[in-house]
């Protein structure tokens, strides 16, 4: 059972923690600007690929910080040419115009990468057990996966708190329409908070690429989580994104990790459910299969019953 | 209902986070009057008229509307049981036409409610009932313009004729004649005056002129609290209003 | 209404009957083509596997064509059809196909596809006699194709679920290191078959051994497999059994690697499309794989055309590897069958191929008339390090191949069938 | 412009008018559905024609959500789905009466019916939580409807029948009207019927106290309020009625399918039905009638043509999002009104110039586009690839200069000088745009 425990806590923590460096930009964009961005994931997604053929020639450590500038970059673009042009027309086009996007994104990988995983590898620095527990060995890439997590963590929220824009985009937040009152060039903001939260997600790409596949599909993959991540935590709130990862990372391990289902609590009871009754398959799911059914779950509860998540300030 | 009251305020009191901006109203509506509520810029007044009308929920104190409670109900049900209230700015259906936002008003009181089995225009009733009300408003020529097309002084009148088109007996009016020239406020007035005949109106307004003019009755709301309610030749020669509030004021 | 419906109606009739009248006459022509529609995923997450089909597919018509002369001296020309893996799409496309006059149908990525095709196959040849079609399956084993759910219109190429999951057991059977078995598979249908099969036959062969857990995961969602590695490592397992493909085999079989995990992997896809790449040197000696067929084992075999055939493939596709060995004895028994009666009716055609024994350079392949299931000699290999002797050839030019274990003659696969073949008029 | 506008401004004119102006589109419609079979012959187009019908259906009962009461959904496939799957049980289960001959099953006219009720069931019960709120938070539910539903799909297989779906056969039933339907022209008649039955239906739905409340709710919910409508029981409303036409719309896809799977309740067709919508128009009734032709065309016909095409396709939409927000029908309508009102007068050389350089341009990115994915994807770059009219080899410069260059002169002569050319020439003949 420590075991078990353990391992969730490990695997969770990791998990998380990626999970927060793709919902931390997601969260300052929707929190800021409304915008629900759907292709938030495929940016992700292009920070995994651009380190990968940047890596091919500059090594890994200049690519972990050149891809998430290229991304933002791009993600600067894509603010100012497509989402400007279409914040006239309201929010429900704007997050269209990034549903489109994001079909856009993954097809332009797979016209340039091809369809199969890249041979993304991680640098041979970091290709080492770090120590071992219970007899598993715990890689020393996913502890530096962690400190890279809570580095921007750290980052961002000294940025938040502790500088002239960091206090900018926080007045925003709460009162976009203060921030304009201020006399701030609102869509210059807009499209420096594109471009930092598309980084953002870029840099859990360069990591989370090697962690997890480099795929043209990974982007859909991690887009509903995201999103989920995201509403739980409460829009625009860094801490609550950060503690709704946890969540959710750790939740989603843990129900892989145990053999449990809802016929396990009746047999405490002493009650079983027949085979062939209307609800068995219910009854006997294992938690395995509910896993992936799980985040959906939250994300309607959440919206349901707390629509400001766990820090959110405002409603969804 | 209690003594022909048609509106009873108690210990009426709304507070966000610590300020208090409504603290402690008692006011009666009586059945028939016409009601207007003065007072400076920041007394409550439209606080006071979204508690009413259910847009906000009260922090203490009870609403009744001919006896039965209405506080912390739902705007619509405020809407149901007689009470309907204007807005300080434009608010009406911007894209439809005037005739469509007569009738939308018209649906709920004349009992169509959520049907669909059967068609708006086949209605005879509601159009009859809406074209009588363009007649009043003096908008038939305007009969198809969405409303977000007509002028401001128009607007204003189509919004009092959604407002009681519902049928309701208690009308709340917000500053219905904000931003007018005085022949154009004129107007207003007089439209006013001939369509709350048989209803009980509170008003919000600013320009004395309009409310000396119209009113049965005046309440001074200063800072959260009604200091005087009184008829309006009572009220121009009572003190505290003058100080608090007449000797202050631009207009 | 009716008087236009029976206008449109006859219309069509004669519309439609001159199209026929028109592909009639371009048939009689001897040097147009046999059309072989090709309907797998081209564009969408799985495009990658239909891609590499398709390289298969083209270059056994090309070199057919080129060395045999075609069918009948008639070219075999290959229709790529883009079915988005979605069984609804197949059946468009399946008719489709036959709109323009293909006889011939292939596919084999997904058993819901394959099942939606033999449906529609099944469904269109006994309302349209005249214009029927043959659904050649290459790659999809679920059991139920060839049992429950047969058709006559289906012939399958692969060795089903049920037949690999014997050979395995068989194998496993002589394995005296193997105690504890744990069965990982995805959460549909074909992992369902392989974990009720392993279960079922490892009771059978080898009652000592204990089966020490079982989990379904969701297909292709799973992004980070060490939850389940954490379950494998406390249950004791020294064995895992499973039908995973592509990522979901990739990513077990890497975290099993970065977790220190020591247990034998024995799979039914493990070279296939992007596992050996992505595995690596990760796998060699734990990672077994049953097929009809390896790239080494021409070599070990000493079958010289055979290596020909794939080293050809890897001049024309350096990125791939020739992996679909069935899809050259499905293209040369077609070719028998057509030409035993000078016919590419699907009625003639599929009458030829039941009961077909055949002797392809790998061996004897023979085609079951009971439900139409392929018996070929099947091969256990395990990954292993590209020595230029035996493991001559890697795969995907990741530096390991596959060597041979074991062999199973096709005549100990046979398996018992429920299939109970409706018969066309 | 709303269409509601459009209504009342016919709705002036004498009564004899009113009909003939209102009905002949529906007439027109009506006449081609019924011959579009006489063209489009094979059994392929026949089936595209049906699966047209079927997204016709499914994206106007979608645009009651989007179009009418303004609520983003993205997840409308499980209405459509789990009236599929529920109308597959009830064909099934006809099929086994039949062939047992126990009884007399569902007649197959009814099936798109059984279909519905099981669309307004769930919509019933998904929607009494999803209403709640409107904006985003309605779209995020939606999200995590579908979510759920799709990935408890392959869990519960006795109902979904897991990843192979389920199968029926529409020649085993009982017809009303003892008509076969084994040949797909047949059921293509039977389409048709339903898609008139139901564009009917939800167009007269639009002209209703509830249709009415649904636009005003959609553009000021406050007010809607203050008019005495819970803007919540309208949402829900609104919702079910939705939910229970894509469920006729899953009713008609098991007909002509004869199968169902997972990908009828899951994201994907959502995401499908919503391009639909949008390409086609939201604001206008015949929006999404367009936008599903068009996108079922695409899809059914584009595939075969380009390896590009859902690259085309994302371009399409985003294009549409950018800059044509109301969607063909809106740019058509717009034109045709601009043209009835004379806008046109002498600006037609300089529209015509802008279109041409804008073709141009368009020849220019596919050109670039199909280039790029025979160098990119192919095995074998150097192999001659069929452009159009020519033949060219992608390794060497040529094609791609030319078309590059393509490319640049028409969307620079469209961009620099034929649009203000056309901005000029509005300006002299002193209309709007």
């Amino acid at each position: 059972m420590l075991e078990t425990i353990t391992y969730s806590l490990l695997n969770g923590l990791l998990y998380g923690m990626l999970l927060f460096m793709l919902s931390s930009g997601l969260t300052l964009i929707f929190g800021m600007m409304g915008v629900l961005n759907f292709a938030h994931a495929s940016f992700y997604m292009l920070g995994a690929y651009f380190a990968y053929t940047l890596g091919m020639y500059t090594g890994f450590w200049v690519a972990l910080f050149l891809a998430p500038i290229l991304v933002g970059a791009l993600g600067a673009m894509t603010e100012r040419w497509g989402l400007r042009h279409v914040h006239q027309h309201g929010h429900v086009p704007e997050l269209l115009f990034t549903f489109g996007l994001a079909y856009v994104i993954e097809e332009l990988v797979r016209l340039f990468y091809g369809t199969l995983p890249m041979n993304y590898r991680m640098p041979e620095g970091l290709d080492f057990t770090l120590f071992t527990v219970f007899g598993t060995s715990y890689p020393a890439f996913r502890a530096f996966i962690l400190v890279v997590a809570v580095v921007m963590f750290v980052g961002l929220y000294l940025l938040l708190k502790k500088t002239r824009a960091g206090l900018i985009i926080q007045g925003s937040l709460s009162r976009p329409d203060i921030v304009a009152a201020l006399g701030h060039n609102v869509p210059q903001v807009f499209m420096w908070v594109f471009a930092f939260g598309t980084a953002l997600a870029a840099l859990g790409g360069v990591v989370g690429g090697i962690h997890f596949v480099t795929e043209p599909g990974m982007a859909f993959m991690m887009g509903p989580i995201v999103f989920v991540v995201v509403v739980l935590g409460g829009l625009g709130s860094i801490p609550g994104a950060l503690i709704a990862s946890m969540i959710i990372g750790i939740l989603q391990t843990f129900t892989l990790s145990v053999d449990f289902s809802i016929a396990h609590v009746g047999a405490w009871f002493g009650y079983a459910v027949p085979p062939d009754h209307l609800f068995a398959t219910l009854w006997y799911l294992d938690s395995t299969r509910i896993a992936p059914v799980l985040p959906f779950l939250i994300l309607v509860l959440t919206l349901i019953f707390r629509p400001r998540g766990i820090m959110g300030k405002r409603e969804a | 209902m209690s003594q022909g009251n048609a509106l009873t305020l108690s210990g009426l009191k709304k507070n966000f986070g610590r300020a208090e901006i409504i603290r402690g109203v008692d006011l009666d509506v009586r059945d028939g009057e016409r009601h207007v509520i003065i007072g400076p810029n920041g007394a409550g007044k439209s606080t006071l008229f979204n508690l009413i009308s259910g847009r906000m929920e009260v922090s203490a104190g009870e609403i009744k509307l001919f006896g039965k409670p209405i506080h912390n109900t739902p705007p619509h049900k405020v809407n149901r049981m007689g009470l309907s209230r204007s807005f300080q700015v434009t608010n009406l259906f911007q894209n439809m036409t005037t005739m469509q936002n007569l009738r939308c008003a018209l649906l709920w009181g004349m009992g169509h409610k959520y049907a669909f089995w059967k068609l708006v225009n086949k209605q005879q009733e509601v159009t009859e009932r809406a074209e009588q009300l363009m007649e009043q408003l003096n908008l038939t020529h305007r009969r198809d313009v969405p409303a977000g097309l007509l002028t401001y002084a128009e607007q204003r009148a189509l919004e009092i004729g959604t407002t009681i088109g519902s049928g309701a007996r208690v009308l709340l009016l917000d500053e219905p004649t904000a931003g007018m020239s005085r022949s154009e406020s004129d107007e207003v007035v007089e439209l006013i005056r001939q369509v709350t005949k048989d209803c009980t109106l509170v008003m919000v307004e600013h320009d004395l002129g309009v409310v000396f003019n119209l009113a049965d009755r005046i309440s001074v709301l200063v800072y959260g609290e009604i200091i005087a309610t009184d008829a309006p030749e009572n009220i121009r020669s009572n003190k505290a209003v003058q100080e608090a509030y007449l000797g202050t004021e631009v207009h | 209404m009716s008087q236009l419906q029976k206008k449109a109606g006859l219309l069509t009739k004669a519309v439609a009957g001159v199209a026929l009248g028109l592909s009639a006459l371009t048939t009689a022509q001897a040097e147009d083509p046999i059309r072989i529609a090709y309907i797998e995923p081209l564009s969408g997450p799985f495009a990658n596997v239909g891609e590499m089909g398709l390289f298969h597919f083209r270059y056994t018509a090309d070199r057919i064509n080129e060395e045999h002369g075609g069918i009948m001296g008639r070219p075999i020309e290959i229709v790529p059809m883009d079915n988005r893996q979605s069984p609804s799409e197949s059946a468009q496309l399946v008719q489709r196909a036959i709109d323009q006059g293909i006889q011939f149908v292939s596919q084999g990525n997904g058993s819901n596809v394959a099942g939606a095709i033999v449906e529609t196959v099944d469904r269109h040849n006994r309302r349209n006699p005249d214009r029927r079609a043959l659904y050649l399956n290459y790659a999809a084993i679920d059991p139920a194709l060839t049992n429950d759910r047969c058709s006559f219109w289906h012939f399958r190429f692969d060795a089903e679920s049920r037949i690999k999951m014997a050979a395995l057991s068989d194998f496993m059977m002589g394995e005296e290191d193997v105690k504890k078995v744990y069965l990982l598979n995805q959460d549909y249908s074909h992992g369902h078959v392989v974990a009720a099969e392993a279960k079922r036959m490892l009771a059978e062969k080898r009652p000592d051994v204990e089966i020490v857990g079982e989990v379904l995961h969701p297909i292709g969602q799973v992004r980070d497999f060490s939850p389940y590695i954490s379950r494998i490592r406390q249950s004791g397992a020294d064995s895992v059994i499973t039908g995973n493909w592509g990522n979901d085999l990739t990513l077990l079989i890497r975290e099993a690697n970065s977790a220190g995990l020591d247990v034998n992997f024995y799979t039914y896809y493990g070279g296939g499309l992007g596992v050996p790449a992505a595995v690596g040197d990760r796998g060699i000696g734990t990672l077994f794989q049953i097929t009809e067929w390896h790239s080494n084992l021409p070599v070990e075999q000493g079958w010289a055309d055979n290596e020909e055939w794939l080293v050809g493939y890897k001049e024309r596709h350096p990125e791939t590897d020739w992996y679909y060995q069935r899809v050259y004895n499905m293209f040369m028994m077609l070719k028998a069958a057509i030409e035993a009666d000078q016919s590419t009716d699907p009625l003639d055609v599929a009458m030829n191929l039941r009961g077909m024994e055949w002797e392809s350079p790998t061996g004897t392949v023979y085609i079951r008339e009971d439900d139409h299931q392929v018996h070929q000699d099947m091969y256990i290999s395990v990954m292993a390090e590209q020595d230029g002797d035996q493991v001559k050839h890697d795969t995907e030019n990741s530096g390991v191949g596959f060597r041979t274990v074991a062999k199973v003659d096709w005549q100990d696969t046979v398996l018992p069938t429920s299939c109970n073949m409706r018969m066309p008029r | 412009m709303s269409t509601v506008q459009q209504e009342t401004l016919a709705g002036s004119k004498s009564a004899g008018n009113i009909w003939v102006k209102r009905a002949w589109p529906w007439l027109a419609c009506l006449v081609i559905a019924l011959l579009a079979p006489t063209v489009l012959s094979s059994g392929h187009d026949i089936h595209m024609l049906s699966s047209m019908a079927i997204m016709m259906v499914f994206a106007l009962a979608y645009n009651m959500l989007l179009g009418n009461t303004g609520l983003l959904s993205f997840g409308h496939a499980v209405y459509f789905g789990f009236g599929a799957y529920i109308a597959m049980h009830a064909l099934r289960w006809s099929n086994n009466a039949v062939l047992d001959g126990t009884g007399y099953g569902v007649p197959i006219e009814l099936i798109p019916l059984v279909g519905g009720l099981a669309g307004l069931f769930f919509g019933i019960i998904f929607g009494s939580f999803s209403t709640k709120k409107a904006g985003v938070v309605f779209a995020m539910i939606s999200l995590g409807v579908v979510g759920l539903v799709e990935a408890s799909s392959l869990a519960f297989t006795g109902f979904f029948g897991g990843e192979a779906g389920l199968f029926g056969d529409r020649e085993d039933v009982n017809s009303l009207l003892g008509i076969e339907y084994g040949r797909s022209l047949t059921v293509y008649y039977l389409m048709v019927f339903w898609l008139f039955v139901c564009a009917l239906l939800m167009f007269l739905l639009r002209k209703t106290p509830l249709g009415w409340m649904a636009n005003a709710v959609r553009d000021n919910p406050e007010r809607a309020q203050f008019v005495g409508y819970n803007t919540t029981t309208v949402r829900f409303m609104q919702f079910s009625l939705s939910a229970f036409f894509a469920g006729v719309a899953g009713g008609m896809f098991v007909l002509v399918e004869e199968i169902v799977t997972d990908e009828a309740i899951g994201f994907l067709l959502s995401g499908e039905v919503l391009l639909a919508a949008y390409i086609g128009g939201i604001g206008f009734f015949f929006g999404p009638i367009v936008g599903a032709a068009l996108v079922v065309y695409l899809e059914s016909n584009l595939s075969s043509i380009s390896d590009a095409w859902l690259l085309y396709f994302g371009i399409l939409f985003i294009t549409v999002v950018m800059f044509a927000p109301m969607g063909i029908v809106g740019i058509i309508y717009q034109q045709w009104f601009n043209f009835r009102s004379g806008g046109w007068k002498g600006t037609i050389p300089a529209r015509l110039y802008c279109t041409v350089t804008a073709l141009i341009g368009l020849l220019g990115f596919i050109c670039i586009v199909e280039m790029a994915y025979h160098y990119l994807r192919s095995w074998n770059p150097s192999a001659p690839m069929t452009l159009f009219v020519t033949t060219v080899d992608t390794t060497t410069a040529l094609p791609w200069l030319v078309s590059v260059a393509i490319l640049l002169v028409g969307l620079g002569l469209m961009l620099f000088h034929a649009r203000p050319m056309l901005r000029r020439a509005v300006e002299a003949a002193g209309g709007n745009k």
